[in-house]
């Protein structure tokens, strides 16, 4: 509760001094947070009640957005655990891929943009292959960092008892990876938001949040273009709350055991 | 049941500071028998024990179970390791943890949940089947692993000083507890502790190894009459001496 | 018997490691000849990977190109240490100070889905557009994998450490400095791993958008501009940033097993 | 680094024998590597601006959006960037803007509307309904073709545009991605003679011949410091423009230096029409038809932003 | 030196699975007392020393330290934890795990280094001084922990188990140990163990838990004549006599 009301205040406090410092500053680039929100609500909150008071432009730009965003999180995350899994207990997975993938990972995904086109055409197919690309990695290393670190006690308890395959994987590498991998999920999933922007630059777009703010940031409509960034920021803040609430659930057992230190 | 021919570990092998940890050690267990093994501390008995286990491989020698040699864990095995605490899984309840191994055993849920809860009853944790391992004491937990392992009904059990954590009278009846388990079930049992007395009453033979590199300086065979009984046992003329005679074995080695 | 294959075994021989590594270059590599040569995918813009790594290896002795290779590393060292800088110590305060966390919490969440190229041009206003607008791209993205692996680590350090040496009287910035930060280093510097990715990325993708002059980045710009694109141009630049990624990750492994050898060693990775 | 003020990123150098009171003697230009800045590159080349008593570097920037900032922060003193952008900028505040010079203006074939060979586009007519790229949306590229096609009785909101970067024109184009291609040169000239491309419409032709693309711009606070700056440059740019007239060799020899043309492409690529003087009706035009289609809040008299020419 | 008023503790408290580990437990030490504490597994013993260590805050009543209300980690304080093992740091050697305290005393560099490396040659460990914990066994970590403690030379000394993974002679060499630093330096110490000879043979007093919630159901004052010795005392007819009474106590609250 308390925590809670501090977060507040000191968002508050941001807020202003953002708006003083934008008002004193005077400049085109950058517009008081209070011109902002006003041009976010007209151009997307100002919709009939119908439709949850989203306008058709919010229908048309937010929804596809958070759709890509999902499936290609979605896709990437459950990639990068699979992999990571695969790289952090397979020695022999790990030296052929290993390679390959720490060259896959350093590639900066604009320069491949034409590769994509070919490989899979405009539109979404193109997109989501972009997004996982690009957010597989956090997962996929610090699964297989978790993987790799499982307490070697653990793995001979399972192995003494001879687990499964399945049974060691399920009920003890995971778990016991788990608190890594959800650090990896965390990072991906504003990463996720970032690289929906990215991809909806992509050629072939003509929705998204991305692309309404490189179009404001085009015909220099920068109020238009802050709005887009504020939506990130707000989406990336929610987003990563409804993250927390799923990590404190799964990871109930860690935070408990961490604490006790009184 | 048994068979350990001429084993020899070496630790970090090759470096400088390589360890010779067994050297040459000869021992046989015959099926259904209860073996102790005493030693001076970090002689080796652990690494005997997890080699047996197949959890590393020696750097030398042979060890047999039921004919075939270890290469890798034999089947229908069950430790309790020295670091109980680490071998708990913190993530799933105490019964959880009990039940996790009898997956193996062909048992459906609710079987595996009731031989759970009858093994953590017969340590004295009924009440604890739902905690987490963090939120029992040392010797809880310690007792949970000697649950685990118990219910899991092996054909072969390792036991690294699996009372070493708990109260005198909690030791007594988780011995007893061993034996009468042992008698029920057809058991061969390895149990390494540091109590000479415990080692001579839960015994069937008690073998002292020596100070690093372990081997075997003293093999005892304990004839007791009867079902041992905390009391009777411990008084008789035959165990006093035993202990007396293991106490001078160890005594002979050790390390500070 | 199945069972066996996933408890570790024996470490292969380095030899063994690095053929099988090669293969998987190879196959990758062969894959890509294939698609190309088959016509799977038009040669014009997937030319094969011989072609690719020739070119690449011709523009290792290009000075013009080692020109922009060498502007490119620079930012990218400068960022990564920037941000290695910056991310640590406040993961530090932010994952052992819960209150400061919480309170801060939105502010960094508000922040971290902000994607750099909607920054160019509000940070090339504010500090202009050399060097010091990739490198602080590269500090902006760089910074999160770095922040967030301290901040996990910390919470997987074991309390009973942390409790020994609070019972020898030490105050919680001792307990932080010397349990808490060595016990998660490893997986910090799988953080700075993931982050030196990130960071190269960055450095060359703020190029093609916004570099000027220098950089492999802007190389690949120009080689794309051409009419018809020069493909294996562009390709041979993103061979050479892979290439350089694939080493970074190799020193930066190098590395953390010497110094965590403690780490490996435990988990019975190496003899 | 560089003060907002004046944009001078050293201080003022005496000038040369001719350069008669000049405010400030070198000046840095954002350019972008296309045909439509060669005015500049010619000048350096021929020595107009050293005639002039100026020093000019160029700057190479991705897009004309991405030099503003640095015009604003005073990096560069002026910029080529093509009308569209810079009115929109200049109606939303993000800058004052002063034209230095006008630089280029379509001229036929430089621009296309194509078809690969087995398209079923033929006509103009055609094109409803069709998905066309565009380098960015609401842009220059729009403005014109839109012009064209409701002269020739077509519907220019049937078409689907969609903003594919120059790179990936071409993969997109073969690939299906795109029904038709709007190409500008080299690439005319390459789908032509490489692909069997056909031209379907100019879009450069009708009521936006000789369509004003891009021009030489700077803030009207840079200029109002530096007038004599200004004049200066402007006559440079309309005399290489004059030299370009008739010479395709001088424009020829600089492209390879700023853009990827060899020699061989240039020998054989349509140019653009270079401005010799500065003409505010054409160019008032280009704000006209942008108020039409709503891409303006308020109109711009284009008049005011100019001067008068001073070279000839 | 030390007082326990009234202390009691409840984990998860407010929760409906709330455990009372102590309830109104009151205790006092003198200075320079040796002070043996025996309880069955789990009653609230390291619970105990976690408060008085200023570890956990007890939900109930309070710890004085030479008159001061304990609220945090008092000064001049070890702790040998039951989890020794998880208590040592795994990226230190042996010899700096054992230095690292001694940074609290104004000790430069070589002087850390000495005092830990006299510390490890007190518990037989020389050897070892530059070997990671990992590569030590059972015992050896144990030893290490008591090491670390003794080189502190802490006013209060605060012991969980101490001696449970090392072997008979060990024990009882690292039992007189304790006695020898304890005459020499002046430390109160504090001892859980479950073993009644030794609390008997260390103790100058023997405090008797009852199961949980935790309480004190026996304190006896243990009168042995002359210096300790492991031949002589365990003899002593005083000492059997102890040993049997505090049998009794702790039997009366077993837990299985
Ligand atoms: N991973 C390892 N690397 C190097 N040396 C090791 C390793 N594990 C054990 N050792 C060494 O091998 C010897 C035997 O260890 P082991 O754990 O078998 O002893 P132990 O008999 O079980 O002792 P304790 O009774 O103290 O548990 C010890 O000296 C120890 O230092
Ligand atoms: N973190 C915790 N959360 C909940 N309950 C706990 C926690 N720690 C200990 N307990 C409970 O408190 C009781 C006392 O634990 P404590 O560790 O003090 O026992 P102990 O006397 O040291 O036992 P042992 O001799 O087995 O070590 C136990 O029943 C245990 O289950
Ligand atoms: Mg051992
Ligand atoms: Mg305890």
């Amino acid at each position: 509760m308390r925590t809670t009301a501090l977060r507040w205040l000191v968002l508050v406090v941001l807020v202003l001094l953002w708006e003083a410092a934008t008002t004193l500053a005077a400049s085109t680039f950058f517009p008081a947070p209070s011109v902002i929100v006003a041009r976010m609500h007209a151009m997307w909150f100002s919709g009939p009640p119908g439709t949850l008071f989203l306008t058709d432009a919010a229908i048309g730009d937010i929804l596809p957005s958070l759709g890509r965003m999902a499936a290609g999180y979605a896709g990437g995350a459950l990639t990068g655990v699979l992999l990571g899994l695969a790289l952090g207990l397979s020695a022999r997975v790990y030296d052929y891929l290993d390679g390959v993938l720490q060259f896959l990972r350093a590639i900066p995904p604009p320069a491949l943009i034409t590769v994509f086109v070919v490989v899979f055409g405009f539109g979404l197919r193109m997109q989501l292959a972009f997004i996982m690309f690009s957010i597989v990695w956090p997962v996929l290393l610090n699964t297989a960092d978790g993987a790799r670190s499982v307490e070697p006690l653990h793995l001979q308890t399972c192995q003494v008892f001879r687990l499964s395959r399945g049974e060691r994987l399920m009920k003890v590498i995971l778990p016991s990876a788990l608190p890594k991998v959800f650090a990896g999920l965390r990072l991906a999933l504003s990463l996720s938001l970032i690289v929906m922007v990215f991809s909806e630059l992509l050629p072939g777009t003509t929705n998204g949040i991305g692309f309404q703010l490189t179009y404001a940031y085009s015909t220099f409509d920068l109020p238009a273009m802050w709005a887009g960034i504020v939506l990130l920021g707000v989406l990336g803040y929610l987003l990563n709350e409804l993250f927390l609430v799923v990590e404190r659930r799964v990871l109930a057992w860690h935070h408990a055991a961490q604490q006790l230190v009184g | 049941m048994l068979e350990i021919d001429n084993l020899s570990h070496v630790y970090g092998g090759g470096s400088p500071n390589a360890h010779h940890a067994i050297d040459g050690l000869n021992l046989s267990v015959a099926e259904g028998e209860l073996l102790c093994i005493v030693g001076p501390s970090g002689c080796g008995k652990s690494t005997l024990l997890r080699s047996i286990a197949g959890l590393i491989t020696p750097t030398g020698g042979e060890i047999k179970i039921a004919g075939n040699v270890v290469r890798q864990t034999p089947d229908n095995l069950a430790v309790v390791f020295q670091d109980y605490s680490r071998s708990l899984f913190p993530w799933m309840s105490v019964a959880d943890n009990v039940a996790l191994p009898l997956r193996r055993k062909n048992m459906d849920k609710s079987q595996r949940r009731e031989a759970a809860h009858e093994a953590l009853e017969s340590v004295g944790l009924s009440g604890a089947a739902r905690k987490y391992p963090f939120q029992l004491s040392g010797g809880m937990q310690q007792r949970v692993a000697i649950a685990r392992a118990l219910a899991y009904r092996p054909a072969l059990m390792l036991m690294d000083e699996p009372f070493g954590s708990v109260d005198a009278q909690t030791r007594e009846d988780l011995e007893d507890l061993v034996l009468k388990v042992r008698g029920h079930h057809q058991m061969t049992i390895v149990l390494i502790t540091h109590d000479i007395d415990e080692s001579v009453y839960v015994g069937d033979r008690v073998v002292v190894l020596s100070k690093a590199p372990a081997n075997v300086v003293g093999d005892l065979k304990v004839d007791l009459p009867g079902p041992r009984d905390q009391i009777t046992t411990r008084e008789h003329s035959d165990f006093v001496h035993l202990r007396a005679e293991v106490g001078r074995l160890v005594r002979g080695h050790a390390t500070v | 018997m199945s069972a066996q294959t996933l408890s570790r075994p024996r470490p292969a021989t380095s030899a063994t490691r690095w053929s099988r590594r090669a293969a998987g270059a190879l196959a990758f590599a062969a894959l890509i000849e294939l698609l190309s040569r088959t016509g799977l995918a038009d040669p014009a813009f997937l030319p094969p990977a011989s072609e690719i790594i020739g070119r690449a290896a011709a523009l290792a002795f290009d000075p013009a190109f080692q020109a922009h290779a060498v502007t490119s590393l620079l930012a990218w060292t400068i960022g990564l240490g920037v941000a290695a800088a910056i991310a640590v110590p406040l993961g530090l305060l932010l994952g052992s100070v819960p209150i400061i966390d919480a309170a801060t919490r939105s502010v960094v969440e508000f922040l971290r889905p902000i994607p750099s190229v909607a920054l160019i041009p509000l940070v090339a206003l504010v500090i202009g557009t050399g060097l010091q607008l990739r490198v602080t791209l590269v500090v902006y993205a760089a910074l999160w994998p770095i922040l967030y692996n301290t901040m996990y680590g910390l919470r997987g350090v074991d309390p009973v450490a942390k409790e020994s040496l609070r019972a020898y009287g030490f105050g919680p910035l001792a307990v932080l400095l010397r349990v808490s930060l060595p016990s998660s280093a490893p997986f910090i510097t799988t953080g700075i791993r993931l982050a030196a990715g990130v960071a190269l990325i960055l450095t060359v993708s703020t190029e093609i958008v916004a570099g000027r002059g220098e950089g492999i980045g802007v190389f690949i710009f120009f080689a794309g501009i051409a009419v018809p694109a020069r493909m294996t141009d562009i390709l041979a630049g993103v061979f050479w940033v892979g290439l350089f990624g694939v080493a970074v990750n190799a020193l930066l492994v190098a590395v953390e097993r010497r110094a965590f050898r403690w780490h490996h060693a435990r988990l019975g990775e190496t003899r | 680094a560089a003060c907002s003020s004046g944009g001078s990123t050293t201080p003022d150098t005496p000038p040369s024998a001719s350069a008669g009171g000049l405010e400030k003697t070198k000046i840095k230009v954002a350019t972008l590597p296309a045909i439509d800045s060669a005015a500049i590159y010619v000048a350096i080349d021929q020595k107009l601006f050293e005639k002039e008593g100026l020093d000019v570097t160029p700057q190479i920037v991705q897009a004309a959006p991405e030099a503003i900032p640095m015009l604003l922060k005073g990096e560069i003193d002026a910029m080529f960037g093509n009308y569209v952008s810079m009115f929109a900028a200049h109606d939303k505040g993000a800058l004052k803007l002063r034209i230095l010079a006008e630089g280029s203006r379509a001229a036929p074939d430089s621009l296309s509307i194509m078809a690969l060979p087995g398209s079923p586009i033929k006509t103009a007519k055609d094109l409803e309904g069709k998905t066309v790229n565009v380098n960015v949306l609401h842009n220059f590229q729009e403005l014109a073709l839109s012009q064209v096609l409701k002269a020739n009785n077509v519907d220019p909101t049937k078409i689907k545009y969609v903003p594919v970067t120059f790179q990936n024109i071409m993969p997109s184009w073969k690939g299906g991605q795109i029904d038709a291609a709007y190409l500008g040169e080299p690439m005319v000239t390459a789908a032509t003679s490489s692909m069997g491309a056909r031209k379907i419409i100019d879009p450069a032709s009708g009521p936006a011949a000789e369509f004003p693309i891009s021009g030489y711009v700077s803030t009207q606070e840079w200029y109002d410091k530096n007038p004599k700056v200004a004049a200066a440059f402007q006559r440079a740019i309309h005399n290489a423009a004059k030299l370009m007239e008739n010479n395709r060799e001088v424009v020829a020899k600089v492209l390879p230096n700023f853009t990827q043309i060899d020699a061989a492409t240039a020998a054989t690529v349509t140019f653009p029409y270079f401005s010799s003087n500065d003409n505010p009706v054409r160019l008032q035009r280009v704000a006209d038809w942008m108020l039409e289609a709503k891409w303006l809040n308020k109109s711009i008299d284009v008049k005011t932003l100019m001067s008068a020419t001073t070279s000839g």
